[in-house]
């Protein structure tokens, strides 16, 4: 057991700044190991030191294992935590760190490659008698025998990096004639994203739901789950709204997910804090894959199980996290997140960039903010687009619906697009409200670009006397000669 | 900045700020942003992306694919050429029949926000769509 | 079982934008009926109407019952929300509600009558077999009889406002002497605060803890409890950092005084959110008194309960608050909240006014900051010093109690003095640290302001360098000419 | 404001801001402020209130009770006035033992913050201690 005095932060954004805050209230030191793209950014700011370990590109930085280990060794840090995306889930970073002497806060590197490889875990999971997706996991990436497992496995199925996560390098075949260019195309994400291009194919379930179970592994080696998320609002396979707990489970199913997730991850003798994610349809649920790392939405398990996951990494990396067997773990409420990414709405999602104007998250019971970036701070185009997460608690699902609703529509944010209108319209959506959508819901209802409403009378108006303050007072130029501003 | 209007009778507050040379306004529930810039009368109409007969790059990024080559026919829909910006692809369609008439990008190229990257000359009779 | 539309808030600062934040979640309109001092306040910018009921003197508007109505029918407002202080606890102010055909937001005024007075309070407490603290609650309030009453009942013994709470008007008196003064200073402090003079004597437990049991009655007349909170921490019988739960109860304990607590409140008919106030010393408890309203303090229970108590009393209002028999209710973690008091520490607390500069509330995982103000306002001297409250929750009390030294120290107000130097000391005394405050924890260890901290040659070369760039580069001149700022 | 300054070869950072001729600091967990006026030689020391000699009001408020008259000898620690603020009623105490020299308010006075209210002249023999 050793107390750490120091612990670096191998990522950025909105994540880094939770793992700070964390440190901080901890009483240990951070040191921010960042690109050179990313000094105007809250981590930034906050972090007690800052190490610049690279350029924008990510494999220059972020995903530079030497650059950042020497980087966490020159500020003497004692630990790295790796948060998600970037390294988190590469074994061979959780390897590097322990030749250094440092400690990874995360699973083993035994355990991030028995589990995070998928198909390593898709073995594991045979073993523990778990039901799988049927698919293709086998070492030849030639295009054309691609081809031919995806026509076995029968249509549609899905294209996925096998190091991946997040829905990064992710495509689905539905037909035989637009399967090549995806598959090459997931192939090229894979290596750009994850540094490797290799790829799986797996049946596409097509009214499945996203249900993943949190999972955590103490310092003695016990494992427990903190129950379940459900994940089906997703575009492009990447999450954009989570809740927990999940309105789909009976009792029943939730015990033998719940049970299900606890197996195998104590196969992969698990510690600290990972993800079992299944999809589940028709009442049966299949093992989709496990993520070895702390997810981007454990926020709302955090609200409803009133527990801090990311405490309880450093506690376990420490040695000193023991799970207090007295303590009943009961869902209190409901809890949402919404991911806020900085790009058009009105133009399908594209990208979003630029220099912040005014940042506002209004303040209330049941309200927490995620967010990386303030006034002045520059959204780049070299990383993810997710700026910010809002995260709302209440006594139901309903409610928190509610909640979200308002939340989203009272924040201010200036300077770039946000989803924020598309979310609005997603968590109106009666399917919904109702708790019954699938994988597919988000491609099937809100397939275009939300239309950008005529701007009313009075809005008009609004825009003509900001104008004219702005422009200290100058007046006669309407601004309907000026035209809209698209991106 | 906080303003406020009186409208038939009721008064209407908004927050406001130009970042720059766009105003950005936060009005009951909504943010929507207009150029603040006076002199401007370039259209940027809603959008870049595939605007009628050009196609003009959607967001900054890199040009890591080009589907077409000059003087091709092509049908409306189809694809013309794949940007990647935030790690993520994007697959960029003509929004109407023609010919390719000319191409600004090569592989490889780092593109700004609303660059024109292909040019196409429609088909007689092919009507391009108002982008709004 | 109706819904409302609009409701009127007869109060201000903290607590009017916590009951407008509830309603705008649920669809509901607010009209804040304020002072025309309070323009300048976040309630006032955030309500959807506004209407002026009177002068900044509390008896012309907060405390100005036909005013109040006025100005909620004017609004057609269906329900009024009192907060708490003020009128909150006034019979007669539901009386008129009542007869005004508006929905009083609170119990009846029966159960006001019964339960919010002291002494019909103690008489029902008898009835219910509850075991009370010796005092004097008689009509006579002649000093010379009060002072026999107290040489009776045996020094020390407290004067406390009859229609009062939150430690206004309350008065020590630990030798005659001093007797006639501090009973006619309670006396005017008590007419001044809640319109009438009567005080009531009552035996000083000289080491014991306040805890106190959050009940609540729902549409359906069923009584239970959201478990204990302890506000041991007081000065001058006001509470300054609150609790849930309490260190110090036993499960048995704990049993025990929330069995009385519910006991009460079912024989005065309870409906909505209330308080049962306990005294414990040497392991038997007392009751103090009930208050019959929201409680400052409500956010910690709401932190560890994993309720919204506010909403809770408006659907209660509504006729449509049935509790759900099958649900646990059991603690999660610790909340500790701190009351942030615009009052210099270093003077012994005395309040400081003025515009306020930069407000800044760093934003983290179980973090709440309820506030009234933000940049720009101006804090008067009409009112409560309380401009805002601080709530921290964590897995354990002794990481809530990191947490909340971090967080204030993190914290930025500018333009008033605040007592967050005087929390800090606070959190981190042993006595503090191990649960063992009593309620004369304060005035044993915290009865001198605190020191003003010499600035060090950092922060002084800080302030030259800050005043030089104010100054528009103007250099030359030594700050230290200049004087400390002692308000 | 954000201000930087470099001290033995380490930065230190500290929000500085000047709210109405004060301006406040706040640097690692702490808040202090300083007058800003340049000119200011006028003696506000730490406090207000009782200091040395003379009794001033440590708070904008409302005077109440005046427990002394002119000419009366006092002793160090005795009440000289009540003031109420923000509905919370303060003791003032003289600070030495003297004589009522000056009475400088009248009850139901509101006084703002640093009005010098009541002045004593000393005891010989009794020294005014520092207010720091």
């Amino acid at each position: 057991m050793k107390k750490f005095k120091r612990i670096a932060i191998a990522n950025r954004g909105e994540v880094a700044v939770r793992i700070i805050r964390a440190c901080e209230e901890m009483g240990i030191e951070t040191v921010l190991l960042h690109s050179d793209a990313d000094i105007n950014t809250r981590a930034y700011r906050i972090a007690t030191k800052t190490i610049c370990i690279g350029s924008a590109e990510t494999t220059k930085s972020y995903l530079n294992i030497p650059a950042n280990i020497e980087g966490a060794l020159a500020s003497g840090a004692e630990a790295i935590h790796p948060g998600f995306g970037f390294l988190s889930e590469n074994a061979d970073f959780a390897d590097a760190c322990d030749k250094a002497g440092i400690i990874f806060i995360g699973p083993s590197a035994k355990t991030i490659r028995e589990l995070g490889d998928k198909v390593h875990c898709r073995e594991l999971a045979k073993k523990a008698g778990l039901p799988l997706v049927p698919g293709y996991e086998g070492e030849n990436q030639e295009v054309s025998h691609m081809l031919k497992e995806a026509e076995n496995i029968g249509l549609p199925v899905i294209v996925k990096a096998a190091a991946g996560g997040g829905g990064r390098g992710m495509k689905l075949v539905s037909s035989m004639k637009e399967a090549r260019e995806l598959i090459e195309s997931a192939q090229r994400e894979a290596l750009s994203s994850f540094g490797s291009s290799k790829v799986f194919i797996e049946k596409y379930l097509d009214h499945a739901k996203h249900i993943e179970f949190q999972i955590f592994g103490d310092s003695t080696g016990q494992v427990i789950h903190y129950f379940d998320r459900e994940c089906s609002v997703q575009r492009r396979h990447q999450k954009i709204i989570e809740e927990a707990t999940s309105p789909s489970l009976t009792d029943e199913l939730r015990r033998q997910m719940g049970e299900a997730a606890v197996a195998i991850a104590q196969l992969g003798k698990y510690k600290g804090a990972g993800t079992v994610e299944f999809l589940l349809q028709d009442g049966k649920f299949y093992l989709l894959e496990v993520n070895t790392r702390l997810q981007v939405e454990h926020p709302v398990t955090e609200m409803v199980m009133g527990v801090d996951l990311v405490k309880a990494q450093i506690l376990t990396a420490q040695g000193e996290f023991v799970f207090n067997s007295h303590q009943l773990r009961i869902p209190h409420g409901h809890s949402i997140e919404c991911r806020i990414y900085a790009e058009n709405p009105y133009l399908g999602g594209v990208p979003s960039t630029g220099k912040l104007g005014k940042v506002e998250w209004p303040e209330g019971p049941g309200r927490r903010y995620e967010c990386g970036f303030d006034e002045g701070d520059e959204i780049t185009p070299y990383y993810d687009s997710m700026i910010a997460k809002v995260i709302v608690w209440d006594e139901s699902r309903s409610r928190a619906i509610q909640k979200m609703v308002y939340v989203l529509k009272d924040s201010v944010i200036f300077g770039v697009q946000t989803n924020i209108p598309y979310l609005i319209k997603i968590l109106n959506h009666s399917e919904f409200v109702n708790g019954t959508m699938t994988t597919r819901f988000v491609e099937t209802y809100f397939k275009d670009p939300i239309v950008l409403p005529e701007l009313s009378e009075v809005e008009k108006r609004l825009v003509e006397k900001a104008l004219q303050q702005s422009r200290g007072g100058l007046v006669g130029i309407s601004p309907w000669q000026s035209f809209w501003r698209g991106i | 900045m906080e303003i406020k209007i009186r409208h038939n009778g009721i008064d209407h507050k908004a927050t406001v700020q130009v970042v720059k040379e766009t105003l950005w306004v936060h009005y009951k529930g909504r943010t929507f942003a207009v150029e603040a810039r006076a002199s401007s009368r370039k259209s940027r109409k809603a959008g870049a992306g595939v605007s009628s007969d050009k196609v003009f790059a959607p967001m900054p990024g890199k040009v890591i694919k080009i589907f077409v080559n000059l003087g091709q026919e092509i049908e409306k829909g189809q694809a013309i050429l794949v940007m990647e910006a935030m790690k993520m692809e994007y697959t960029l369609k003509a929004e109407l029949s023609g010919k390719i008439a000319q191409i600004e990008c090569c592989i490889e190229d780092q593109v700004v926000l609303g660059k024109m990257l292909v040019k196409i000359e429609p088909t007689a009779g092919s009507t391009a769509k108002s982008a709004g």
